[in-house]
């Protein structure tokens, strides 16, 4: 019981994290910060919800089975997670410019735009 | 909306599949880009992937893989399952040489749009 | 619930399908059919075919986008982008036979319909005496290796032979070729090391008959 | 500065943790989704992580093209000859029942050796595209052709430079 | 319960392909398409639960590793613009660094 109730929880905060996050990958105005979003849910939101499924699997006859590759998916996501954020702003600061420029950002931005409508 | 959540999707997903069917289509016919054909050489093959395996679906079925412990599980239908298996690794195949091709003729001529390739041929 | 995640994800399958088609950067492109393939293998996940998604995970979100990547690096990353408008003739033609085939969808029984004539014959049959004759509690595996064990075979030898194709296209002899080594000897000019290998093998050459035999052998042999 | 330390640290360790799934698909294929297709390419998948990090020419270097091309040529024999021997055991051609005196243990034999074939193909067979494609990159795309003599004399020259200069 | 978390990773991949479809770098892109695999991993695991059969995760696993090798290979294309020419900057390390493997 107390364990559904705990399973219950992590499930519904994982789901606020996904979809709260979700949106503030598609609003925020520039590259770094919308990789700050991201990187959160790549890593938070999967760890409740595979925390709060793997609170579940006392339900099942091979539970301990199932328990184990939720573990083993949930260690991969972390160890793969933040490497490939880190990867990726390495990658965007060497080919795009520093976090601190915002302006050259937004302006490479509204470059692309106009070029998209011109077309 | 809750009439279709009750019913199911009935013929929804044949639609779906013909609209991704012509989409592929399309970008076969009118594109010029060898990389773009092949792409929508993908998208077609997995159009048609996905109408055998919406027909080896049944409601209630579980994957067709023996429960333990249970005589009355309703399994899907394997048989389109095993077809669909043998495409996509053939699938992959062909992507593989195409894109050899696509990188030789890359080679030869220095372009990947196909009126450019046939103007350098000579009969463009 | 299962049925609302099948028309969300096929919607998002289209979406992203029509988004392919529209985009000038191949690169943007191929990414894009990354994420196509994850939503089919998705799809296929929720429709029951576990085996399939697997492959499809593996082969279309995998190996084929690394491919396309590949390729892409090798020749142009841009599609031309002068001509901006629509093909009439094609997409009259898609129009016309998407239409024939919705029609004749109209007949097709409906999703998931137990009834449905797929599954009165042969898959009946497997799924029951699969266990009995052959074994292995997955029958897809039972069905790929045993009953349909040619079908498997074929498949194989159809992998096989685009490799050997791919061999006959890009392999030729495996080894660098002298432009390549000199990318990969950070700009060292190699025609330049060999037009002063060959001064330096003259030079040994013409004081004596001996050290020429020897400079030859050397070059032989290597 | 060590170049992508983050990335090299992490992937070192997952390769062969990869290659050990890969395997636990093969053989677990036919308990759970997954089998000798799949397999193979999660192997191959391994392999083209740690190109990916670590560079064409090492991985070449671990795995020659000739070695990949001896193993897709002994992946689809292997298939052919179970069933060649079902065939010289008196059955039908890949009907497994013959390999063992319980029907059901051929079976089993059977699945576990084609799976085997088919698994030792595919990864074979991806991992040389891969290099193939890849190494393709090292040349780069003009359409100026290199003649093989030309080639092959430039090579030597080259391998044979140490030699040359090595006689006094 | 398992239909609130479905239903939030569903509404994640819309928000997610929005972004990749308008995302003005390339960037952009990768971000949303990486996000993306993650979110497919977690909609494998919440359906096995919801259908009740829970035993298919090893797909999770390899959805989780393809979206990885498919994040790395495309940051290898955007860095060198190839998948092999890194080499060089491999090989230069090699040359100047005598601690190097």
């Amino acid at each position: 019981m107390i364990l559904d109730v705990l399973s219950w929880l992590l499930l519904s905060g994982g789901a606020v994290v996904l979809v709260l996050t979700g949106f503030l990958i598609l609003r925020m105005p520039t590259f770094y910060t919308r990789l700050h979003a991201a990187s959160v849910n790549e890593t938070l939101g999967p760890a409740l919800i595979l925390i709060g499924l793997a609170l579940q699997t006392g339900d099942y006859a091979n539970g301990f089975e199932v328990l184990l590759k939720l573990l083993l998916v949930l260690v991969f996501l972390l160890l793969t997670g933040p490497v490939a954020s880190h990867a990726l702003a390495k990658a965007a600061i060497t080919n795009l410019v520093m976090p601190g420029q915002f302006k050259r950002i937004q302006s490479q931005e509204q470059q692309e735009r106009e070029r998209k409508e011109q077309r | 909306m809750i009439e279709l959540l009750e019913q199911g999707p009935g013929l929804y997903n044949y639609w779906m599949v013909v609209v991704l069917m012509m989409l592929g289509l399309y970008v076969l016919m009118a594109e010029r880009n060898l990389v773009k054909k092949v792409i929508g050489l993908n998208i077609f093959q997995v159009s048609v992937i996905m109408l055998y395996i919406t027909m080896g679906k049944v409601t209630g079925g579980t994957a067709p893989i023996y429960v333990e412990g249970s005589e009355d599980a309703i399994y899907s239908n394997p048989v389109p399952h095993v077809l669909m298996l043998t495409a996509i690794v053939v699938g992959v195949a062909t992507v593989a040489l195409a894109l050899a091709l696509v990188v030789r003729i890359h080679e030869e001529f220095g372009t990947l749009e196909e009126d450019e390739i046939q103007a350098a041929e000579g009969h463009g | 619930m299962t049925e609302l995640m099948d028309v969300l994800l096929f919607l998002f399958l289209v979406i992203t399908a029509f988004g392919i088609i529209r985009m000038r950067d191949l690169f943007a492109a191929v990414m894009m059919s990354g994420l196509f393939s994850l939503l089919s293998a998705c799809l296929f996940m929720v429709m029951d075919a576990v085996d399939v998604a697997f492959t499809e995970a593996a082969v279309g979100a995998g190996i084929s986008t690394v491919l396309m990547l590949a390729t892409l690096a090798i020749t142009k990353r841009e599609e031309r982008g002068d001509r901006r408008r629509v093909e009439p003739l094609p997409l009259l033609l898609c129009f016309a036979i998407g239409s024939l085939l919705i029609y004749g969808t109209l007949d097709m029984p409906a999703y998931g319909d137990p009834e449905a004539p797929v599954h009165t014959y042969m898959a009946p049959r497997f799924i029951e005496k699969s266990k009995a004759e052959v074994g292995p509690p997955n029958i897809v595996t039972s069905v790929l290796a045993s009953y349909r064990g040619y079908d498997t075979f074929g498949e194989t030898t159809v992998v096989f032979t685009a490799l050997v194709g791919v061999l006959l296209l890009l392999g030729g002899r495996l080894r660098l070729r002298p432009s390549s080594t000199m990318d990969i000897t950070m700009g060292v000019d190699l025609r330049a090391v060999k037009r002063r290998q060959a001064e330096r093998r003259q030079a040994v050459v013409d004081p004596s008959a001996a050290g020429d035999d020897a400079a030859g052998d050397n070059g032989g042999a290597a | 500065m060590k170049h992508n330390r983050i990335l090299r640290v992490p992937v070192k360790s997952l390769v062969p943790l990869i290659m050990m799934f890969g395997l636990y698909v093969q053989f677990h294929g036919d308990y759970g989704p997954g089998g000798g297709f799949q397999a193979g390419v999660i192997f191959a998948a391994a392999i083209v992580l740690y190109t990916l990090v670590f560079g064409l020419r090492r991985a070449r270097r671990a795995i020659s093209l000739r070695a990949l091309e001896i193993t897709v040529a002994v992946g689809v024999l292997l298939y052919g000859s179970v069933g060649f021997v079902t065939m010289m055991l008196g059955g039908h051609f890949l009907g497994y029942d013959r390999l063992a005196h319980d029907p059901l243990h051929g079976q089993h034999y059977g699945i576990l050796l084609i799976e085997l074939g088919v698994g030792i193909t595919v990864a074979g067979v991806i991992t040389a595209l891969f290099f193939l494609f890849a190494g393709r990159g090292l040349r780069p795309a003009t359409r100026e052709r290199v003649e093989p003599e030309e080639d092959a004399t430039l090579e030597e020259s080259f391998e044979g430079a140490g030699a040359v200069e090595g006689t006094p | 319960m398992f239909a609130v978390a479905m239903l939030a990773i569903l509404i994640c991949m819309a928000l997610l392909i929005a972004r990749a479809f308008t995302g003005p770098t390339v960037f952009d892109r990768i971000l949303a398409i990486n996000s993306f695999g993650t979110k497919t991993v977690l909609l494998i695991a919440v359906l096995g639960f919801m259908t009740g059969r829970p035993d298919f995760l090893d797909l999770a696993l390899v959805y989780a590793l393809m979206n990885f090798i498919g994040t790395i290979a495309v940051l290898r294309f955007t860095r060198y613009g190839d998948l092999s020419a890194f080499d060089r900057v491999l090989e230069a390390e090699h040359h100047t660094d005598p601690n190097w493997p």
